[in-house]
């Protein structure tokens, strides 16, 4: 049961020329959101732009007394919102709207759960891996990103005791390359027996990819794909994804109510 | 203070109805909306069997408002029937429902299914999407096919009959009058403008269909002046949408001449924005020591303006 | 890189119009702008004699849009010649004059007198303005009227003749292909929608004269559809209009199919808007290796959309 | 010849709930400027709103050489542009276009300058007392507001050497009433032959009142009017005023460039 609230902006952080990190003062939404799950934000009033947009709740802060308090977002500029977004300022008031959306599905030890992000596709895995290694699953993160400067929160990734595999496009970290050739190596390598969760989250050509080398390695894959959404509500039908249904037949099946998370096997990647 | 509004035999406990396309089939919005709250709601446009629709990308923001093409993707009237009319029955929603087809004996053929039914307020006509290629605006931008599917459809039901019309004419009244001619019990207006963008970096156009509807406040003032106009020439009730985005627009369009108005895109940008539309309306109508609602309904004043003209 | 590109007879140094009545007599801005700097000027229309237009309030602010309601005031098209034309020949400006009519002959002899005149580029034929009762518009909205005019005043003048299109019709295609029929060197779209505002508070309309016309980039997206259409349709070159607020949008219309394009409101934002959309345009064809600019218009590829259509 | 400066806001004061005082570093403008000109600003990118908006210019600051550094702006809450000026923070930029329009004709001693301002209308009067007061003019202004708290600069006017006479509605400073009022009985006083030019600025019923005892009692007037102005440069036709021509006929005037000032008498005030 999604909540609309006039967040305000407790911090906003640059991490570069293109991503920041703000914190929103949205202690109902923070409290309910489960990972993988969104928020959908406008940081105008007005109509320019008119929408809201779809942000993946990255972090879960709490007050001293562990109750949560606020959420973050991590952000990247690709158009008038995100550039509002890198804009701005504490004290300033942000519509949010959630927490909305078909979670991941968290495993158990012995499964692990191995995530691979690229880019800004890292959002959903902060508190992805706050909730499996709650649970004490070994956890994996794959994380891609174009050089070594975009590559954020490995120190927090690091300190839940999350194994990293980077890549970096220009080779300034990591392997040089993209995410999903490490990814392919190491499921080759391992034990079929060994059970282990894909978690994916990122551009959809490295979505696509992902879930082949799922498919060709019979893993389990679970995508969070991106669409661009109208309402985020099941309201307008613009955020659909060509699915299997149980027919065999093509459906378009609305990410924002039945995703962002989606098993990537059902889906037709065309 | 007085809100009802009456569209034909069906009388809505307040002027606001979510327009078809932007509101699912409702049931998405138990958990934000109280339902019954609203005085209706249409649901998305269906046609007799189920329709994927177009790929997508299917809408892109524009200035002030987006393009759409859905490509009417629905799960068909039977399953409508059976699998949401019953929850929107339980929680009282008011509901009309837009029924599309591709051949004159769809229309029909969905709206008898549906008189059948339980729970159902009305029909809306739409005969006005730009998105398709087959039926529907074929209709809508002929005043005989206008004519033709509305008093077809009025033999075969007692639910009043609403026509939704197109922007994308010259004439919008002419197809008002048709739809009234038809045996209509209202029209509503408009649907969305035929419209397009093209990303200039692929030079490809920015959404799957090549082109879709505009909506959204980039709109409203065509369409108030479109509601102002049938106003003019038919007697039917009008419900007038385009670009409504608070209580101020609402009373707009009935101050143009719409009894009630439908809400679309407004509702993606605030889905709580229908408690602020009741609360908006009812202080103006306090201000303004107006009983009633309808009262307001075309009472737009264009004397001082002929006044001011005729000095020049 | 080549900017130019040509109407007809009328060889632009660049794409970039100033659109009619966003521009006064172009005289008005040459202190801002160098009036040789722009591919041309169209200025205001102009009827035979005098119009003082209408009362103001004359435009009102909409979502992402402007309406207005100037009523062509104008100083008539023989004080043009004589007071305004001087001027513009010795600034080198290319000049455009919309021509406005209340009846054919009208129309006729203010292009018989424009073509005697030395200094005019093109006539272009304002049948298209929603904002006066009489004339214009019922011409623009017929298509043998259409046809009329332009044949009418292609008999009397060797100058490019473009008449400018109203959007405000179901087929703008078909009033392309009859201005194409009639003789004309290339067609103009669009001019305003008829659109209206209305204050809630007085429940009068915004503007004095009810209606006007609606401009901005509100209306870009049907306007791009509208210049994609008749691109489809007829052979003479669009010079498209409707919204252009940066490069980007300039590029949008002619990749939609306009070889030349009119900027009116956004020039109301930033009289220093033509330098901008000079370096924009500049800067796109550099950056996709384009020679000429006119190797760009009408290059939309729908192929992608329609693969991903017929894969639904 | 305007030019356009994207200004930086120096300084943004709250004078009211409804009006404020904003310092905007425009040297260019500063410099040129004569007393009733004005500026088309647009204090936010986009469109919304879309249009520019007009604005006399209040004060001219300079820096310690003397030299125009800076103008102000006197604005009152009315809508959406005047909203974001009041909102506007100390480093943002406005765009600022000018100086526009025919300003002031300044008389010289022994004419008196009696200036009529109503509400915001005090704006261009600031600049207009100063150049009237540089050539030894007698000036006056009358001055009308709602209530005491709005009526402004006043000490900078009395600094001046200006005498000011206060009209509030609510009778909370000076007479109550309207400023036509005074202004009626201080003309009807005065002797015929002692010259007097009047300058008027504020709701047109002000105006039109103001051109109406200025004709009973003869005396020239220059009234700053407000139309609405979609472009401010001539282009657009939307500012007109019905004013009489050398023919007697009626003719509408841009007032964006044949004004804002206006002689009252060739109004046609309807
Ligand atoms: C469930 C979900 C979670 C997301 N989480 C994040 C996140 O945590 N951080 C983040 O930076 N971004 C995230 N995105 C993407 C983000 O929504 C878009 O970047 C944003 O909408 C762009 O808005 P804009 O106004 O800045 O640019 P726009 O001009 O609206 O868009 C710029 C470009 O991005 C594309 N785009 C727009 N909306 C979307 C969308 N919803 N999905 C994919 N592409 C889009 C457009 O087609 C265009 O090419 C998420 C998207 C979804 C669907
Ligand atoms: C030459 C000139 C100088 C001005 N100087 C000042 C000044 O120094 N300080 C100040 O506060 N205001 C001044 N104004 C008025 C100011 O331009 C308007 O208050 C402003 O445009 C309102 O913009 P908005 O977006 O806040 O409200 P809007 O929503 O645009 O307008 C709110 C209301 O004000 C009316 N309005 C809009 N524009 C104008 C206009 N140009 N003239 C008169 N009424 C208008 C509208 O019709 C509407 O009723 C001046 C106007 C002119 C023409
Ligand atoms: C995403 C979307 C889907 C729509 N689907 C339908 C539809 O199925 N049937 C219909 O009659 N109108 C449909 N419409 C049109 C709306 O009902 C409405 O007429 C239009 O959007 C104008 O109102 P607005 O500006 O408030 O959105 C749709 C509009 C949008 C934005
Ligand atoms: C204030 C104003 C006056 C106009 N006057 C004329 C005119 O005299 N003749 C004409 O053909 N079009 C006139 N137009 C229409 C414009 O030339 C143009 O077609 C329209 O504004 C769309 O372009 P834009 O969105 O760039 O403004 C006028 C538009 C505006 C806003
Ligand atoms: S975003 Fe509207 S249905 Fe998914
Ligand atoms: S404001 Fe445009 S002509 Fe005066």
């Amino acid at each position: 049961m999604p909540v609309d609230v006039a967040a305000e902006v407790i911090v906003n952080r640059a991490l570069s020329a293109d991503y920041n990190l703000v914190a929103l003062a949205a202690p109902a939404i923070a409290a309910a959101a489960a990972p993988g799950q969104f928020v959908m934000l406008k940081a105008n009033a007005g109509f320019d732009p008119l929408l809201r947009r779809p942000f993946s709740i990255f972090e879960i802060l709490r007050d001293g007394g562990g109750t949560p308090s606020a959420l973050t977002i991590l952000s990247k500029r690709v158009g008038p919102s995100t550039n509002l977004l890198y804009d701005a300022r504490a004290g300033q008031r942000i519509a949010c709207l959630g927490p909305i959306g078909r979670p991941f599905t968290i495993v158990d030890a012995p499964v692990e759960g191995w995530m691979i992000a690229g880019g800004v596709g890292l959002a959903p895995f902060a508190t992805l891996a706050e909730s499996l290694r709650a649970r004490r699953v070994e956890t994996t993160l794959f994380y891609g990103a174009r050089r070594a400067a975009e590559l954020f929160h490995l120190d927090f990734f690091r300190a839940l005791g999350v194994a990293l595999v980077l890549t970096t496009e220009d080779g300034s970290a990591g392997e040089t390359g993209r995410v999903v050739a490490p990814l392919d190596r190491k499921l080759a390598a391992r034990d079929r027996q060994a059970p282990v969760m894909l978690y994916a989250c990122g551009p959809e050509a490295m979505l696509a990819a992902t879930a082949r080398i799922a498919a060709r390695h019979q893993r389990p894959c679970q995508v969070s794909v991106e669409r661009v959404m109208g309402c985020g509500l099941g309201g307008c039908y613009s955020c659909v994804v060509p699915m299997r249904g149980e027919d065999g037949g093509r459906h378009h099946v609305r990410s924002c109510i039945a995703g962002p998370v989606l098993a990537a096997d059902q889906i037709i990647w065309d | 203070m007085d809100l009802s509004v009456r569209i034909g035999s069906l009388l809505l406990k307040n002027p606001l109805i979510a327009a078809s396309g932007c509101f699912g089939y409702g049931v998405e919005y138990a958990d934000v909306v109280d339902l019954s709250s609203l005085g209706a709601i249409a649901v998305k446009g269906l046609f007799l069997s189920e329709r994927e629709g177009h790929a997508a990308p299917r809408i892109v923001e524009t200035p002030a408002g987006m393009l759409n093409a859905i490509g009417l993707q629905g799960i068909g009237v039977r399953r409508f029937v059976s699998e949401k009319l019953p929850e929107l029955r339980a929680r009282n929603a008011t509901v009309v429902v837009n029924v599309c087809g591709t051949t004159l004996d769809e229309y029909v053929e969905v709206s008898r299914i549906l008189s059948d039914a339980e729970g159902v307020g009305a029909i809306e006509l739409n005969i006005s999407c730009p998105n398709i290629k087959e039926g529907g605006i074929q209709f809508g931008c002929s005043l005989n096919g206008t004519y033709d599917v509305v008093s077809a459809v009025r033999k075969v039901t007692r639910l009043p009959v609403i026509p939704k019309l197109t922007p994308n004419v010259t004439d919008v009244p002419s197809f008002a009058r048709a739809a009234e001619e038809g045996g209509a019990d209202a029209v509503s207006l408009v649907n969305t403008f035929l419209a397009m963008v093209i990303d200039i970096e692929t030079r490809q156009p920015k959404i799957s269909n090549v082109v879709g509807g505009l909506s959204g406040p980039a709109i409203r003032p065509i369409a108030v002046r479109m509601v102002y106009e049938c106003r003019q020439t038919v007697r039917i009730p009008i419900i007038g949408m385009g670009g409504i985005a608070d209580a101020r627009d609402a009373l707009e369009f009935m101050i143009a001449g719409a009894t009630a108005v439908q809400v679309g895109t407004a509702n993606f940008v605030d889905p709580f924005i229908w408690t602020k539309l009741v609360d908006g309306i009812r202080d103006y109508l306090q201000r303004h020591r107006i009983a009633r609602v309808s009262d307001l309904v075309g009472t737009i004043d264009t004397h001082a303006s002929a006044t001011e003209r005729s000095g020049v």
